[in-house]
């Protein structure tokens, strides 16, 4: 096959070395007694005596670091400058949707109206609150094709367990104990952590040789026991299930809700939905198709939709209109399973996703999808070459490939392929995920990169692989270029040190 | 076409023609064409980012937040705290904030680091040995404590003061249904503290004991005697603490608590209405392979050099899958890092004068309010506390709105009473007002 | 001599490589055509016919880039991952007081009611803005012990310049023409450039062995056709002038005038004051001593103070109640020399230093140059063994030393320890500046480095001297683990390319 | 203690005892004593940075900003337009706020091979083939302009319309006192075009013509005939352009401009009061050893790899001194490139579009003026126009003030007109709601 993009510029983080290699101290190791950065205001408060709680007054104080401003500047700009990010390159790690994140956002959610409110204010005072959640949820609802919305759990995993404890609900609503969850084996470890949460026992269900739920032993499994089923469809090997249809079929079959893991929305937003596929109960992860910002690791958030029949159960409080929408106010359902936050969930991530949503629109939206899908099977076809592709279906918005093969001639692992690409300056795929392909690479380029950049992973990719032919050490080796080099993880695990004062 | 897709129509039809297709919608062609969409989403068209963001300015024109509208008396696991200049900047470095998750520790070590440094100031502040790197909120490290208690020791029962966040409480109801938790509450005296004493229950013993430190209403809770009950329980002590509180008084983990969760959002954190937010975490070392969340521990790498990585992840649900201690993946790090940086920026000494700022305005604000006669209902408190009203709390909430106030908390279901909380931003002169226009609607 | 201070962790960049080591392209080579990132509102307003400027209009478009926003913002954020910086770590480079800038400062340059103001609005609608430069003027000037101040000029040099014209309406007002200007030879380019371009001609007096200017010589030099002095004190090596009153007697004794270049005020704010010191004219770089961000090359800001008979040459407009502070407007003096921008300067800057200066106040102004003096002091005796100090008496702000005696010894040159001190993580300090010292190293800490930070420094120095002299050499190739290695200087000047254009 | 400055009590005593000394004082022996300061300034004491910032948001909350309070139709030489927040975003990062002058390339680069980019984009846009890497303002830049064309053409008269700026004038004025400069001007047509022709002084010839492209008044002046001139006189061309109207106009180096000078505010600088702003110089590349400011030239590192510099440093007072091309040092980088990323971000068709946009509200606010009797005087012009008032026109100015409008600016000694300027920010409903406001004023 030939392909039409050159190699240009794109994508990868060329920064190459700043200054120095030396470890950074920690804060704690800056710290100088009686050193400071605070100031605080003077508020003509009287010193007021202690003598009522003196038996709990402590005696010493917290052991905060003692650095000046300065440092404490300089120390945090310097661990930002030991991190990748989005902003600086690439990120094609399968199953995390790390795209680009609109930079408008951040005034969105700097906003004063927005960040300053107590969310405790009486509704009369929160109205563009409430207006404004009130739209995200009709928003997430149209693309989920759902009927409500709560948007209070704060990432995926906190949706599917809200999502669960509202099937459990259901279910007990009509006076039946079913005590079972149907999980397939590709899927992602919240989905199993959470149906043991809710109180369901985890069955698995095992793919096919073409990657998707086999449906036969999936008739097999179900019965009058089952409460449901979680599935992400495009699945987690990034495989769109056809027979999705007649697989919620089996479970709407005995009485079953089926769940849809958000977190693959990021391949068919405005393309295909997922209430129109059957089902029952959908999260959508915020922080992957909708652009909020990762944080390092959160924060995130997870909306909760649910069709018709189900939204009796939807956590409180949501933000609804009695008034045809002159006024808001706060109302929680008759038969709600209860908060899933103290407050209303992630609500300036919130915001910043109904911004990005606002600004795509309706057809941005759909195009956003298409052009994932496009991105993904093109840098799959373009490396195949380099690596076994698990399944020969066109993918949608990510794909797995293997590299057994080469692990077999070379000995270079998938885990050395991901740390050889961080020296070529992009950020490693997904390794070892989905635990059903053996020597798992899971690449998700997202629409945000460019034809250019795709090919400039693909090249990468290729170097990796021609080197590991004619110098496997080399790439045991790597990464070289980066602020430090492979870590010791079983010595962290061994006797682990998780704060400074564990540290001999 | 959205402008954060880079194709150009050019290179759309090129790569179509690379994978031997000839239009987009062929590369949907696993999808059953009876699921496929033909008709756009039922949503208005994209707007310019101007235009978006002038649709939020008048969202938040919509809102009364607080300083630009409103003076805040109010706290209830929410406090309007003046907020460094340094932790908002640094915080918001893209390199933090367009990060994933640290699953590449070689090219991560600035978001580890700066957990390792998290978790080390949260467990001194609760006076633990060990804390991990967030979780959602105050709510949700309430029920992993509840989880991790249950998990210990196998029990489904946990005693529960109603002195403790009625939104974290409700919170563990709703979770608790799915891991089939019996809760049993303890009551408050008069002056909003807990009533201990042996539990009323007939069960061989509990899980957990659970306090706050201050409680909802502002209680200096007894550590001791919750202690105490736990032991006779042969349960473990969860404390829900206010950090702020422990700039002044003694850390839950030297009182006897087993795990110390709490709501980090007053650690520089905005308001936020209410998220993202910061639950804080830790417990005793011997319930590390329980902790829910994600632990980072410090190593070396091929050079020798120091560095850091997340560790324990055989107790993560990513490894453990349906056995994990957690269902928890994405949680809070970028508030955590904030957080942090803010403690950092206080110190040690700042810390200390701050929690006494909060301290002496409650203090004076109880003191006003007295003269007036709106005595507070709780005896020891740190920065917030109760009072009765003789109306409705919720109507005088609202009618202080109209002054520019907004008069506390009203704890739910119970509209005669207003919890208030007083933090450093808050001045004598904006007091002495808040106490006069409370006055002139009392009257 | 026995040094206190522990080699603590502190000050240094130790970023080290973070991935990738090839060239940045530029964003022209990112460009691809019909790519874009911007959007534009909707105005609804019509389209307007073009006829009647039609033989305007051109044929083709601009060549600006095309790129989507996210190459956009990873181009720049690589960029900015390559570039050194006070946030980083220590910045020693003498005459530019690069100190730490108060992040709240960057909240005041962002307050709405001061940013989204148009220059232009009536007075009535900018009482604020008034009323901020005021209170400015009012702090420069009681801390230069002035009697008024123009706020315009927007850097160091245009404050000189103005100055010089102020000084040339001066005398032209008494009738006189004066030609020449006294400067030292150890002043900074911008004088002389400045004195040149006010219509003087420059005339130097050159410093004693003791740094300090030769008393004698200037009283050879001065005669009525002085029209004045520039000076900086503390000198630009560093030193106090003591014998500064009797110099600027000689000067007034012909009805000249003298300027001080306020380029090294940080060493003397709220110890002694040009004004006390008989000095006429002073401007003040905020963007040094009052802390606000250098930018990278500026924007900074040069307010000019004058005594009270030169008040009304003075720039306008300026700030002034004519009620008392009950309101203000602007006033133009009625011998102006007439502006010197287009509006009233930097303003955003001039807002950030009154916010550092409210900050600090009174105590803190003081306390921060009896700081920085201690600092200088006690680096430069730290590193006396390494290097030879120029000028035995005790320093100010900053002080110089000299490679002579290493270069002779082992042919490592300023420039290379310059160099080498890159890859030890900080910043170099000046070179070859000032020119009177040979080899000439210029260091000036400022006070917001913590004793740590100096005895890194001077450890890293220390070092470099070692390995000069072990391996002269490994010198000469630093620095290695920066983002690029030395340049060729010459081959850019040779056939300057200075456009992407202009590239073969 | 200021907060900045780390050294406790203790390190100084420290750092002290290591000099021998004993107090701080006796840094300060070199400084006769007649001359130490004995009292404190005059000055407030220290405040914390929460009440610092309090403090200028009400210096903020005392002027009326754009936007917020003020629909503006201003402009005169600084534009409201719409910002991107990427560009905001970028050139806040601290590696470009914190850094100083690009003296050190090694570690440099970031700045340097923004400023080369830059560069090339001004040139680009002017017409000509090399531009500097910024002045302080459009006043400098032209100033910078006279006294290049002064040195190469060794003259000292200069002939300028007045229709360049009157703020440029000025300052070309007060620093034309120190160069000896003989200003010379042209006047206006009664379409507020310039009246060409050759320049009536008996001198032998000009340094330079200098013409505004759009003028001051918003009239495009017919460069071609501006040249015509300069060539009569020998002399250099000088255009003041406003680069927004270069999306849609020929570019002033194509039209025969030998200097190009602009403000860059409209290149997505705040209206920030007036300043930071960004002088644009761009020139013939016969005049580059002339050319004032920092210039960054593309070279090799000696790994042989691509990088960036300043250079012909020769001509600049750090080295040249009193023989300088010019005496800045400080510029305004920061501000260079962030209009960079700013004009990157709009890229070549946004870029044309946007200047579309400028000129279709320009000309309806012109129609809609027409309509209620206030017909433009400007016979051709781009986003700015001038209208005769019938009264004061500071006094109707002042009245559209409290209908929340910023009814344009009032050249300076002309108090019966009014510049209205319109960009991409105005939409057709505020241009109505103007016109509706003027009419009822006028009526
Ligand atoms: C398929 C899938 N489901 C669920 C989740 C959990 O989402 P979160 O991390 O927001 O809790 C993820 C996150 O990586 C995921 O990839
Ligand atoms: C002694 C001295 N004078 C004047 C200046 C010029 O100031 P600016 O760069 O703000 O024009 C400098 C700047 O480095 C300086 O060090």
């Amino acid at each position: 096959m030939k392909f039409s993009m050159a190699s240009a510029p794109g994508g990868r983080a060329a920064s190459s070395p700043l200054m120095g290699d030396a470890e950074e101290p920690t804060i704690f190791e800056l710290s100088v007694p009686a050193r400071r950065s605070f100031s605080l205001r003077d508020t003509a408060v009287p010193s007021m005596d202690l003598d009522e709680i003196q038996s709990w007054v402590r005696e010493d104080a917290v052991e905060l670091p003692e650095v000046s401003e300065r440092d404490l500047v300089a120390h945090y700009t310097r661990l930002a400058s030991r991190n990748y990010s989005v902003d600086l390159g690439a990120y094609p790690l399968g199953s995390c949707t790390m795209k680009y994140n609109p930079k408008f956002a951040d005034q969105v959610a700097a906003i004063d109206g927005l960040t300053n409110v107590h969310p405790l204010t009486p509704p009369e005072a929160i109205q563009g609150w409430l207006r404004l959640l009130d739209e995200l949820e009709h928003y997430v609802c149209e693309i989920t094709g759902m009927a409500q919305a709560t948007l209070q759990p704060p990432a995926g995993a906190s949706g599917e367990l809200t999502g669960l404890l509202i099937m459990r609900a259901y279910h007990a609503s009509r006076g039946r104990k079913p005590t079972k969850v149907v999980i397939p084996d590709s899927a992602h470890g919240t989905n199993p952590a959470s149906v043991s949460l809710a109180g369901y026992e985890a069955v698995t269900v095992p793919s096919g040789a073409d990657g998707l739920v086999d449906l036969a032993k999936l008739r097999e499994l179900v019965d009058e026991n089952t409460a449901g089923i979680m599935l992400t469809n495009p699945n987690t090997l990034g495989l769109f299930e056809r027979e999705i249809r007649e697989i919620l079929d089996v479970i709407h079959s005995v009485g079953g809700l089926a769940y849809y893991d958000g977190a693959n929305l990021n391949a068919i937003v405005g393309v295909a939905r997922p209430g129109d596929m059957g089902f029952d109960i959908v999260h959508s992860n915020l922080h992957k198709t909708f652009a909020t910002p990762h944080g390092g690791g959160g924060p995130g958030a997870g909306p909760v939709a649910v069709v018709e029949h189900l939204v009796d159960f939807l956590p409180g409080p949501l933000p609804r209109s009695l008034d045809g929408g002159a006024s808001y106010t706060w109302v929680t359902p008759e038969r709600s399973i209860g908060r899933v936050h103290a407050f209303y969930g992630n609500a300036v991530v919130l915001a910043r996703a109904l911004a990005f949503m606002q600004y795509l629109g309706r057809d941005g939206l759909r195009t956003m999808s298409e052009l994932a899908v496009l991105n993904a099977n093109w840098l799959k076809t373009r490396i195949a070459d380099s690596f076994e592709v698990a399944y020969q279906q066109p993918c949608m918005h990510e794909f797995v490939v293997s590299a057994e093969r080469l692990k077999a001639e070379t000995g270079v692992r998938a885990l050395d392929v991901a740390k050889a690409l961080l020296d070529a300056g992009f950020h490693s795929p997904t390794v070892y995920f989905p635990l059903v392909v053996h020597e798992a690479l899971m690449i998700e380029p997202t629409e945000t990169e460019s034809p250019q950049t795709l090919e400039a992973i693909a090249q990468a990719l290729e170097e990796i692989v021609a080197t590991a032919r004619t110098d496997a050490a080399a790439v045991f080796a790597m990464p070289r270029n980066t602020p430090v080099r492979r870590l010791d993880e079983a010595m962290a695990a061994r006797k682990p040190i998780l704060t400074e004062d564990q540290r001999q | 076409m959205p402008s954060f897709a880079p194709h150009t129509e050019e290179e759309i039809e090129q790569m179509l023609t690379d994978l031997g297709m000839s239009s987009l919608e062929e590369l949907y062609t696993s999808i059953p064409s009876t699921l496929m969409r033909t008709e756009p989403l039922a949503l208005p068209k994209d707007l310019s980012e101007i235009e978006v963001l002038e649709q939020f300015s008048r969202f938040g024109a919509d809102n009364s937040a607080v300083r630009s509208s409103l003076i805040s008396f109010a706290g209830g696991g929410a406090y309007d705290h003046d907020l460094s200049a340094a932790a908002r900047h640094l915080g918001s470095q893209s390199a933090f904030v367009t990060a994933y998750t640290p699953y590449q520790p070689e090219v991560a070590q600035g978001v580890l680091q700066a957990l390792f440094e998290f978790q080390t100031m949260v467990a001194r502040l609760f006076g633990l040995p060990i804390a991990n790197a967030s979780l959602y909120d105050g709510a949700a490290s309430l029920v992993e404590a509840v989880n991790m208690a249950v998990g210990f020791t196998k029990r489904q029962r946990v005693i529960v003061s109603t002195g403790v966040h009625p939104g974290y409480r409700e919170a563990l109801a709703t979770f608790g249904a799915g891991t089939h938790l019996e809760i049993e509450h303890l009551g408050l005296a008069a002056d909003d503290s807990t009533i201990f004493g042996s539990s009323d229950g007939d069960h061989a013993g509990a899980a957990a004991v659970i306090v706050g430190y201050p409680n909802y209403f502002g209680a200096i809770e007894n550590i001791e005697q919750a202690r105490a009950l736990a032991d006779n329980e042969e349960a473990l002590l969860i404390v829900v603490a206010d950090p702020i509180a422990l700039g002044l008084l003694r850390s839950p983990g030297t009182l006897g608590a087993d795990i110390v969760v709490g709501e980090g959002q007053s650690l520089g954190i905005p308001l936020s209405f209410g998220g993202p937010y910061l639950g804080l975490f830790a417990a005793r070392t011997e319930y590390v392979r329980l902790m829910p969340g994600r632990l980072v521990g410090e190593t070396r790498d091929l050079e020798g050099r120091r560095s850091f990585v997340t560790t324990l992840r055989t107790r993560e649900q990513d490894i453990r899958r349906e056995k994990a201690t957690s269902n928890v993946c994405t949680n809070q790090t970028l508030m955590a890092i904030q957080a942090a940086i803010h403690m950092a920026w206080l110190g040690k000494r700042g810390f200390q004068l701050l929690a006494r700022r909060n301290y002496d305005g409650a203090h004076y604000l109880a003191s006003r309010l007295s003269e007036i006669g709106l005595v507070p209902s709780t005896a020891k408190f740190f920065r917030e506390f109760t009072v009765h009203t003789m109306g409705s709390a919720t109507e005088l909430q609202h009618r202080m709105l109209q002054h520019g106030f907004l008069a506390g908390v009203v704890p739910p279901n119970l509209d005669d009473r207003l919890v208030f909380a007083v933090t450093e931003a808050r001045t004598r002169t904006e007091i002495d007002g808040f106490v006069d226009s409370l006055m002139k609607e009392l009257r």
